[in-house]
């Protein structure tokens, strides 16, 4: 580590940290400015976690090196909180920063009254910043209020409409994220009773396959698959996202649900890792695979332009689950799947951004009924299929890297004897099918031969955000191996 | 009976003792959660959910020789700061829905293809209700 | 120089038919057609010996060159499609499509040309492909169902046996490693090779059975076609049998024993089956192929008697140059049923013009066909063949016979309908007719003349009362069958005969078989019992997933969750 | 990597304006016209500037890290060139006349956009370096083609999109696990002549034999290879131009070319034939070529004719390929440029008749060679190069696919050629003599005119003229076959420099 990034990186954690916060905090003091602060903070942000990788990658190639510790307050573990940047957290950090951005952007156009705007904003912030804090925080008690902030902040947005179908979903939403809280609360009190410590690199040391850390294991990984969404426990994400405002449903999809999975990755990579076992794998594998049928399916099923998308997430993340398996073979296989689940986001908020426009325009997303606007706007439309490829992953965008490595990973348990490898090989490859088909459902309608109608005129951002989003997926294909050298900054992990 | 009444006290000691009792707190507010329609009521069990979890949190404090562990209970008071807030913007959504609809229930879930769409960028807003719930989902 | 000579033969007609194409309706163009062929005549009648031209970027490589049996071909093929142009000149004056006719015409004709001097594998094949389809054009041209009919079976055997041929081609050039022609003889075709280049061939050569179109494309086509397809272009078999053949020192035994069997079967059997038809170019057209068989039959021999072969082929190439002059002469004949002239003089020069050609064809002493049919005998010694090949000769004669007869048939059928011209008669058609008739008369003079140059004619030859009695006995006969026929319905084998039963057996086949029937495929459609089930699985779908929303489900699932990953946690 | 650059311009000739067309506003017609030609032009350009170099012997390599260990490889080696000339010509072809075709009609501005992005993944797979680059574009391709196979929005152009997407995505996915499966046994190798795989022979041999299965499953769809072959003929109901492209140039190709890198350059033909790749792929390439013809004999819809026409023939390729003898490849690399030429011709073809006089079926083509003669000659010519007659492309194609067949000791291949060719002529020679001898009695119905107005030429300039040029490119590389710079001359320096034999051939 240079000198100067020596000095400069644990300020610029926790500088991000204040940032974020004093950014959302102004927004709520001041909401009829709201909008302009949520602007400016959304690129001082954004500047801000881009100058920290630069930093932080600066200060590799040695892991040890790069990743960083903050103490708040100047406590130390056990005793004071940690904030905690390695290669893991910063590619999570960046990818919020992407997608946050586009989606400021493209409230701007899309939240444009009044009244809304002073709602949505500093809402939109805190929850940007409870991202931003859950992707640093070190300590397992810290992680809960994160995940609480973040929750909290996402539910105000899904019932942001008022209606009663979105409030409806939205009291769904924070009763299951409650639920989930609490079972992960639970995890995290027996393991402190056990341990007596909360941060998460001191647990890592000190736990070993015992009842009780199994018991926590259980607590924390259900109540986080319910906040995740997998599958079976997916069922409140259709019905938030279906009346959520699109940028938010962007948000929900992309990072949020993203958020409680990096959760899940970053315990059982570390503190839960000696507790593995190759039955677990299976479990969280099958679970996966049903996943990613069922979702497709759903969405093959699904009538409406969100949902299709929404469902779209459950099936995506059930790659996320069949990596499980693939990591007890190849531990190195986190590093693909965390890439994946990078892409994953910023393909699915553009296509939420672009599914935001179309229904602006149409004033509904019924599929059916969607046709003249898809073919009246091409520009959209091709958002949404430029990031439906990704999606499937095929070339050239970033899906095909994350699907090659994932394929290239489950191949390798199957070279490497796994039989079960065999059905993850085909998820993964058939995967992508499913994905083709309601992809095609939503964009086929703009080939079919008929009348035209633009609809309800949007705003520049909301014609061209989703465009530069979906490019940004696309092409983070050549961002691949930058990616993965990012992720190889994490100490301890394989 | 001896070794009865010392497995009792055995148990009854605040080390074994909370987190039994924080366990089935746990377990009540989960069953509650799910046979319950008001949402009032869920949003009750939830909270018992809570002090179960609480429970068990002081009660790992209470372990081991000497005063209890400080972090503990600072930790079971960050909580429950947390879990009252949670309960009231809880509750706030439910008086919004119970306005909206006039009942405290939730609507139905993914039937989503003719629920009716909101769109705020158009700048409608329609505050009168959307369909009533559905049977499923009446407080029995 | 020499390889633009060469290379001029074949092109001129195209550059020729690609300008009628583009300017259709241009008389002084239409007015170059029939002298196309000349820069053939004229290269076949002063190219040096040895005249040859290598064009490597053409094709596969492109090798053109004069050979002496080339130049015979050439100097007939020309001469043939000069006169049978000039013909057509004045026969379709009044055709509003003549420009297509005259465009296929030139296409033929290039392709005509160019085989006989193509030396190399592909080029022949080439020519040999652009002569018969572009004749396809020449067939059909009257646009009348029977010329459809006739077309058909024409371009069916024409294209079977052009992909034959090639498949020929490539077996034997694999064989020879070399492409060249003479290489490909060198090394002796053998088994699929022979077989195919001799039924490939043969097709065009009007082999039996392969002989069917002959019969039905000679009526269908225009006279001048006829002329030139039964005078030049069937000669094209015959001309890639000599080159192609292994007719060297080692001949073949089994090959020429069946050519020799399959001639004189085509040689009788076009007789017979042609005294039985009423159409005058049918008859023709069965005298051709009973002729070809006469042909083949000298083919055949060179494979049996390889020591004669240099005779024997020098014969063939004669016989080859007579047929295509008189029957040539004899279908412009056939044209000019309708140019009866009024003054005795005329009349004296259309008997002559007619009867010279079909005396000639009878082999007439002092006629090209007493000149020919003489040398092909030649060398016949009595016992230079064993078995029934020993009576080969007696068979020639016979057959020699039967043309006769079948010549009378045609003469008397075509009497039947000559008449006196509409509006004058026809210069461009007396000129053709009567020039051609007058070559094949001059042609053993010519031969004898100008020297044999390598033929093995003496001028014996030319008479001898041996040629006088087939032709007595065919009188005999005909004058038996006229007897005999005078007064009942003619028995009739239609025209193409195993043309018609093959139609027959196919229609029959697709009557029982509807697959043969050309029906398009159907296009794919998802079948309604699949598009319902779609319906179905999309509604259980939909009340599965409400099932996993109720709350009860979603407590149930995350107790059972957690037990699972308990469970598993465990057991490892 | 100085090279590389040049690679890439000729991957952005035609992106670039793609791009820029996708948002051209519809009415730009003239910006979009000059755009597209341009674009053409330069590619053509360029690749002629590669030719020449390559031809001096200049390397040209550019590569990218995707992925630890995996590049994306853009190299020019005189395989590459032989496709990428091919496309880079056709598609200036293909471009003036889907210029013509179009024009007046709605949504150009997508048509084109999507167009040039077909050619320049047509490209890309022409220079990849090795078969992850070739799977990029060639997923890239299938996307691409997928809105010009809709583009009429009616029905059956959907139902044919929804087909072609079932079958390339699935044999995608299918070729996508075999190379990452072969990427992880060989390592991410470029291709090379000869093969990669020769250490693998030992101990991998049944491995290499199912990866091969699937490489052929993957490209197979694309090269319609029955029983894969269903989509073809259904997805003909595209604008002519679009079936052109997919017949000729772009995808249909892109299979047959994806199969001879795999049995040349990934496994080597040695090593094929030791496996039994070879037999298998040539009893295949053979059924597929005698079905494809009886198919399309069953049909009176031109195009659907030409599409069945087409399963046949891009299947010589393969079956050049399969034969694995100097001779054979040298057939079959050759028909991959003698079929584009001629089918682009027949499909252009087509597209006149349809568009300037409504014809769409055999039936009704008597008697439009006197209105329509430079089309129907060039029909003509393209028919008969099918069929194989000499001095036409065709005939090239076949005489060295019957010597090669005889080279690898397999005479049964010429009985397949000799019937094909049967097949072939009943199929072609029916259009042609309706073309030029039937008679047709009633005024022709010339929707063209109705909105183009009277036109100098038989049809619009912009239509003619492509069919006249690939129709004498047909003939001329056919008649000038033994040049050294024909497609015949080129391939045979391939051939001779991976079989580094000094002399063969006749």
């Amino acid at each position: 580590m240079t000198p100067a990034n020596a000095e400069w990186l644990p300020a610029a954690i926790a500088g991000l940290v204040a940032l974020s916060l004093v950014v959302a905090v102004l927004a709520t003091a001041w909401p009829r400015q709201a909008h302009r602060v949520g602007l400016l903070g959304a690129l001082a942000i954004t500047a801000w976690v881009l100058g920290l990788s630069a930093l932080f990658l600066n200060a590799g190639p040695d892991p040890e090196a790069a990743a960083t510790r903050v103490a708040l307050g100047g406590w130390e573990a056990p005793l004071g909180l940690m904030l905690h940047l390695d290669g893991l957290s910063m590619t999570l950090l960046v990818l919020t920063a992407v997608v946050g951005l586009a989606t400021s952007l493209y409230s701007l156009g899309y939240v444009h009254d009044r009244i809304e705007r002073r709602q949505f904003w500093p809402l939109w912030l805190w929850l940007w910043a409870g991202l931003n804090m859950l992707f640093l925080s070190g300590d397992a008690f810290n992680l809960y209020i994160t995940l609480e902030v973040v929750s909290l902040s996402a539910v105000a947005l899904v019932a942001f409409t008022g209606t009663a179908a979105a409030v409806s979903g939205a009291v769904r939403y924070l009763l299951v994220n409650i639920l989930g809280s609490l079972s992960f609360l639970m995890g995290v009190v027996l393991l402190f009773g056990e341990h007596g410590v909360l941060d998460l690199l001191l647990l890592e040391t000190r736990t070993e396959a015992g009842p009780t850390e199994r018991m926590a294991a259980v607590l924390m990984t259900a109540g986080l698959m319910l906040k995740a969404a997998l599958f079976p426990l997916h069922v409140w994400l259709a019905p938030a996202h279906g009346s959520a405002p699109a940028p938010v449903s962007a948000v929900l999809s992309g990072l949020v649900v993203t958020g409680s999975f990096y959760l899940i990755l970053r315990l059982w990579m570390g503190v839960f890792a000696p507790l593995a076992t190759p039955a677990f794998g299976i479990l969280v594998g099958m679970l996966g695979v049903a996943a990613l049928v069922w979702g497709s399916l759903q969405a093959l099923r699904a009538g409406r332009l969100k949902s299709i998308v929404a469902y779209s997430t459950v099936a995506q993340f059930g790659y996320l689950l069949v990596a499980f398996p693939l990591m007890l073979v190849d531990p190195g296989a986190w590093r693909v799947v965390v890439f994946f689940a990078v892409v994953h986001a910023l393909a699915k908020a553009s296509v939420f951004l672009a599914a935001g426009t179309l229904q602006h325009a149409a004033g509904h997303d019924r599929l059916a009924d969607l046709g003249d606007v898809l073919r009246a706007r091409p520009r959209t439309v091709f958002a949404l299929g430029l990031a439906g490829v990704s999606l499937m992953g095929l070339p050239f965008t970033g899906g095909f890297i994350a699907k090659y490595l994932l394929l290239e990973a489950g191949l390798g348990t199957v070279l490497a004897g796994s039989v079960i490898g065999v059905l993850w090989v085909l998820a993964i490859a058939g995967g992508g099918l499913l994905a083709a088909a309601y992809i095609l459902r939503m964009v086929a309608p703009a080939f079919h031969r008929g009348h035209e109608d633009a609809g309800e005129a949007v705003s520049p951002w909301m014609d061209w955000v989703p465009l530069g989003l979906a490019t940004v997926a696309a092409l983070a294909g050549l961002a691949g191996t930058l990616t993965l050298n990012t992720l190889a900054l994490t100490p301890g992990a394989p | 009976m001896n070794g009865l009444a010392e497995t009792l006290a055995h148990t009854l000691a605040p080390g074994l003792l909370y987190p039994t009792a924080g366990a089935i707190l746990f377990a009540l507010g989960l069953y509650g959660l799910i046979r319950r329609h008001h949402l009032v009521l869920r949003i009750l069990a939830l909270n018992i959910m809570g002090s179960g979890v609480f429970m068990v949190l002081l009660g790992v404090a209470a372990r081991g020789e000497g005063p209890p562990d400080p972090v503990a209970q600072a930790l079971t008071l960050t909580g429950i700061v947390v879990a009252v807030s949670a309960t009231a913007f809880a509750l706030a959504l439910v008086v919004h829905l119970t306005r909206l609809t006039g009942h405290a229930v939730m609507l139905p879930g993914p039937p989503d293809d003719d629920a009716p769409v909101e769109d705020i960028s158009r700048g409608e807003h329609h505050a009168d209700g959307g369909p009533a719930a559905s049977d499923e989902d009446r407080p029995s | 120089m020499s390889s633009i000579l060469l290379l001029a033969v074949p092109l001129l007609p195209l550059l020729l038919a690609v300008f009628i194409g583009l300017r259709p309706g241009q008389a002084r163009l239409n007015r170059l057609v029939p002298w196309a062929a000349l820069p053939g005549l004229l290269l076949a009648a002063l190219a040096p010996t040895g005249l040859e031209a290598t064009f490597d970027s053409l094709l596969m490589g492109t090798h053109l060159a004069v050979d002496p049996t080339g130049r015979a071909f050439l100097a007939l093929t020309a001469g043939l499609w000069l006169a049978a142009g000039l013909f057509a000149l004045g026969e379709r004056r009044d055709d509003v499509r003549r420009e297509r006719f005259y465009v296929f015409w030139l296409l033929a004709l290039a392709g005509n040309l160019g085989l006989v001097l193509a030396q190399d594998a592909a080029s022949f094949y080439l020519f040999f492909s652009l002569m018969s389809l572009s004749a396809y054009g020449l067939v059909v041209h009257s646009g009348k169902p029977e010329a459809w009919r006739a077309g058909r079976v024409y371009l069916i055997l024409a294209v079977l046996g052009e992909v034959l041929l090639l498949a020929g081609l490539l077996l034997a050039v694999h064989a020879a490693g070399q492409s060249s022609l003479a290489a490909v003889a060198a090394a002796r075709p053998e088994g699929w090779a022979l077989a195919l280049l001799v039924v490939g061939l043969g097709i065009k050569a009007g082999m039996l059975p392969l002989h069917s179109w002959l019969p039905l494309a000679h009526p269908a086509a225009p006279v001048p076609a006829s002329a030139v397809l039964s005078g030049a272009m069937i000669k094209a078999g015959l001309l890639g049998w000599m080159r192609l053949l292994p007719l060297d020192a080692t001949g073949h035994a089994v090959l020429g024993e069946t050519l020799v069997l399959l001639g004189l079967a085509a040689a009788f059997l076009g007789v017979l089956v042609g005294v039985l038809q009423v159409r005058p170019k049918t008859i023709l057209a069965y005298s051709s192929i009973s002729q070809m068989g006469l042909m083949t039959v000298g083919i055949g021999l060179a494979l049996l008697l390889p020591e004669a072969r240099g005779w024997l082929l020098a014969a063939v190439t004669l016989y080859a140059v007579h047929h295509g002059l008189a029957k040539g002469a004899l279908f412009l004949t056939a044209g000019m049923q309708n140019q009866w002239p009024g003054t005795r003089l005329a009349r004296a020069a259309f008997v002559l013009f007619t009867l010279l050609p079909a005396l000639a064809l009878a082999g007439l002493p002092f006629t090209s066909g007493a000149l020919a049919k003489n040398t092909l005998k030649g060398p016949l010694a009595p016992d230079a063949l064993p078995g029934w090949l020993a009576h080969t000769e007696l068979l020639l004669t016979l057959a020699a016979a039967g043309t006769t007869v079948l010549l009378l048939r045609f003469l008397w059928c075509w009497q039947a309908g000559l008449r006196a011209p509409a509006n004058g008669l026809d210069r461009h058609r007396w000129w053709a007719w009567g020039s051609l008739a007058l070559t094949g008369l001059l042609l053993p003079f010519g031969v004898l003349v100008v020297g044999p140059g390598g033929l093995p004619v003496e001028p014996r030859d030319l008479y001898g009362l041996a040629l006088l009695w087939p032709i007595a006995l065919g009188l005999v006969l005909a004058g038996i069958a006229y007897r005999l026929i005078r007064d009942r319905e003619t028995p009739r084998v239609p025209e193409g005969d195993l043309a018609v039963l093959a139609e027959a057996a196919w229609s029959a086949a697709r009557r029982t078989h509807r697959s043969l029937a050309l029906r398009p495929p159907r296009p794919h459609r998802m079948p309604a019992r699949l598009r319902l089930l779609r319906l179905k699985l999309r509604q259980r779908l939909e009340d599965a997933e409400r099932v996993l929303t109720r709350w009860e489900t979603i407590g149930l699932l995350f107790s059972a969750a957690m037990l699972g990953l308990y469970l598993t946690l465990l057991v490892g | 990597m100085d090279g590389g650059w040049l690679l890439l311009a000729i991957l952005f000739s035609s992106l670039g304006p793609g791009i820029a067309i996708f948002f051209l506003p519809e009415h730009r017609q003239g910006l979009r016209t000059a755009l597209n030609l341009g674009g053409a032009g330069t590619k053509l350009a360029l690749v002629g500037v590669l030719l020449a170099g390559v031809l001096r012997g200049d390397e040209y390599r550019f590569s990218l890290p995707l992925m630890p260990g995996i590049d994306l490889v853009l190299a020019a080696d005189a395989l590459s060139l032989l496709f990428a000339s091919l496309s880079a010509v056709l598609w200036f072809v293909t471009t003036v006349y889907a210029i013509g075709y179009l024009e007046g009609s709605p949504r150009r501005s997508r048509f084109f956009g999507f167009f040039s992005l077909c050619v320049s993944a047509t490209v890309g797979i022409a220079l990849s370096g090795n078969l992850i680059t070739f799977l990029i574009f060639y997923e890239i391709l299938t996307l691409a083609t997928w809105p010009l196979v809709v583009h009429r929005g009616t029905p059956a152009a959907l139902r044919a999109g929804r087909l072609y997407l079932a079958y390339t995505l699935t044999s995608g996915l299918v070729l996508f696990t075999a190379i990452v499966w072969l990427t992880l046994l060989a390592g991410a190798e470029g291709f090379t002549p000869g093969g990669y795989l020769d250490g693998l022979a030992e101990t991998h041999a049944t491995t290499l034999q199912i990866l091969f299965v699937l490489l052929m499953i993957g490209f197979g769809v694309k090269a319609a290879l029955v029983p894969l072959h269903s989509w073809l003929p259904i997805a003909m109901v595209a604008p002519a131009p679009v079936s052109a492209l997919l017949h000729a140039v772009a995808v249909v190709k892109a299979g047959a070319f994806g199969i001879i890198r795999v049995v040349n350059d990934v496994y080597g033909t040695e090593l094929a034939i030791e496996l039994g790749l070879t037999a298998g792929l040539l009893v295949v390439a053979a059924i597929t070529i005698v079905y494809g013809s009886i198919q399309a004999l069953r049909t009176d819809d031109l195009k659907q004719r030409l599409a069945f026409s087409t399963i046949s023939q891009v299947s010589y390729i393969i079956l050049g390929v399969a034969l694995a003898g100097p001779l054979g490849i040298i057939g079959g690399l050759v028909h991959l440029v003698h079929q584009g030429i001629t089918k682009i011709t027949l499909f252009f073809c087509a597209g006149n008749f349809a568009e300037t006089l409504g014809i769409h079926r055999i039936s009704e083509l008597d008697g439009v060679g006197r209105r329509m003669p430079l089309t129907m000659l060039a029909f003509t010519l393209g028919a008969l190069g099918m069929i194989g007659l000499p001095p036409l492309a065709g005939f090239v194609t076949k005489w060295h696919l019957g010597l090669g067949a005889l080279e690898a000791g397999m005479p049964w291949v010429l009985g397949v050629l000799v019937l094909s060719s049967l097949l072939n002529a009943a199929y072609f020679l029916p259009p042609v003599i309706r073309g030029w001898l039937g008679e047709r009695r009633e005024p022709w119905h010339e929707p063209l005119q109705a909105h183009a107005g009277p036109t100098r030429f038989e049809t619009h300039w912009m239509l003619l003229f492509p069919v006249v040029f690939t129709a004498a490119l047909g003939l001329l590389v056919g008649l000038f076959a033994g040049l050294g710079l024909s497609p015949l001359g080129w391939v045979s320096l391939i051939v001779r420099r991976d079989y580094s034999l000094p002399e063969f051939g006749l």
